[in-house]
């Protein structure tokens, strides 16, 4: 078991994938370490969301993942 | 009446509101908005892509708000994922109720809460060539004027 | 696409935003709200007036203000007059635009007019006995929205 | 030819009938005069107007109907 992260709309391509995996755990500065500097500097904007075990956090700096979560990046929404 | 879906097909809206309408006798009014993909610009086909864990679960919490907020008796809100090609809907969202400042005032809510927050991501393509939508400027300030 | 129109008989809204639909490709956004006789408290029938030289002039002066407030591609505003009963449709106004706001504004204001300043009487019928219908004091809140 | 005089909705209840005709010329005070005091209270109010010819008038107070008129009485309207 290891930890899935998932890249959303643009930050995928930014990225350069749609997901990868990771061991686990893994807290907010382990994800900016992980996630390289151009994903990185995404995260860090405050219209940038991270969800964990399917529900967006409220403070993402307080994630706290472990081994079978499934994290996913989730940039701004443009719906409709 | 409650109809809350993301549909992955093309759909035809009035095979959604006919029975939507007819699922709540007694209503004073029922008010729709049917959105489109804009055969403009060049614009080839669009894609919608959701995240599945919060997504739909997004779109029922914005249901519970729409039915706190207005004085309902049904609301249908359908969504389109996936690729769609320049004259195919979008969203639909309907809402009936007794009175018709209840109804249109949901749907408006509905569509700028769709537009603004919910989970969904859209990019077109143009050219051959695909890129994302940032929200616009206006999305949020359609948004702010719900704020409570 | 301009379709303004007073109706005798009841109507489908459906075979009527159809076709208003087909007739303005192109669009981004199509919002409508239909209203109708509200089956409640007892009412048996209702029954709309007309003034045949000053009401249908006024409905398309209406949607001349409409066309010149709001970026819209179609408008059509059909109103039932004569006697009607719960459940069928008074009046039914859709709006295409290439933007949603621009829709869904231009029906609210067309039926807060509708509602407030065309020249329609309403009775109802309620236990056998007609009653004349007063403007509510609402409606002149909506209407007032819209001032210059 | 004559003045015809129409009551709409609630007024034709006031004025127990419909319709009625009167020799013109006729201006507002004939009018309040002709129109009877239930109905004449009524049309002193700022929200009912009166049409004449087909058109409303701005200042119903200048009325001014010839025969061949129609002139219609228009109490607040309640549509949609």
């Amino acid at each position: 078991m290891t930890i899935r992260i998932l890249f959303l709309g643009p930050l995928a391509d930014l990225a350069g994938q749609l997901e990868c995996e990771v061991e686990g755990p893994l807290d907010w500065d382990g994800l900016l370490a992980f996630a390289g500097p151009a994903v990185a500097e995404q995260l860090q904007l405050e219209r940038v969301n991270v969800a964990c075990a399917g529900k967006v956090l409220a403070d993402k700096t307080a994630l706290s993942a472990v081994d079978g979560d499934e994290i996913a990046l989730l940039p701004p929404v443009s719906g409709g | 009446m409650r109809d809350i879906r993301l549909l992955t097909e093309v759909f035809i809206p009035g095979t959604l509101i006919g029975p939507f309408s007819g699922a709540n006798p007694g209503l004073g009014g029922i008010c729709t908005f049917i959105g489109e993909v804009r055969a403009e610009d060049g614009v080839e086909a669009l894609e919608l892509t959701q995240y599945e864990p919060i997504t739909l679960p997004g779109m029922h919490e914005l249901a519970d708000r729409a039915f706190a907020r207005f004085d309902l008796m049904g609301l249908l809100m359908v969504h389109r994922v996936g690729q769609m090609l320049p004259g195919e809907p979008i969203v639909c969202v309907s809402a009936a109720a007794s009175h018709r400042r209840d109804a249109i005032e949901a749907v408006d809510f509905c569509m700028d809460h769709l537009k603004g927050r919910a989970w969904f991501w859209k990019r077109e393509k143009r050219a051959g060539e695909w890129r994302w939508i940032e929200p616009r400027d206006e999305d949020y300030t359609d948004l702010a004027r719900w704020k409570d």
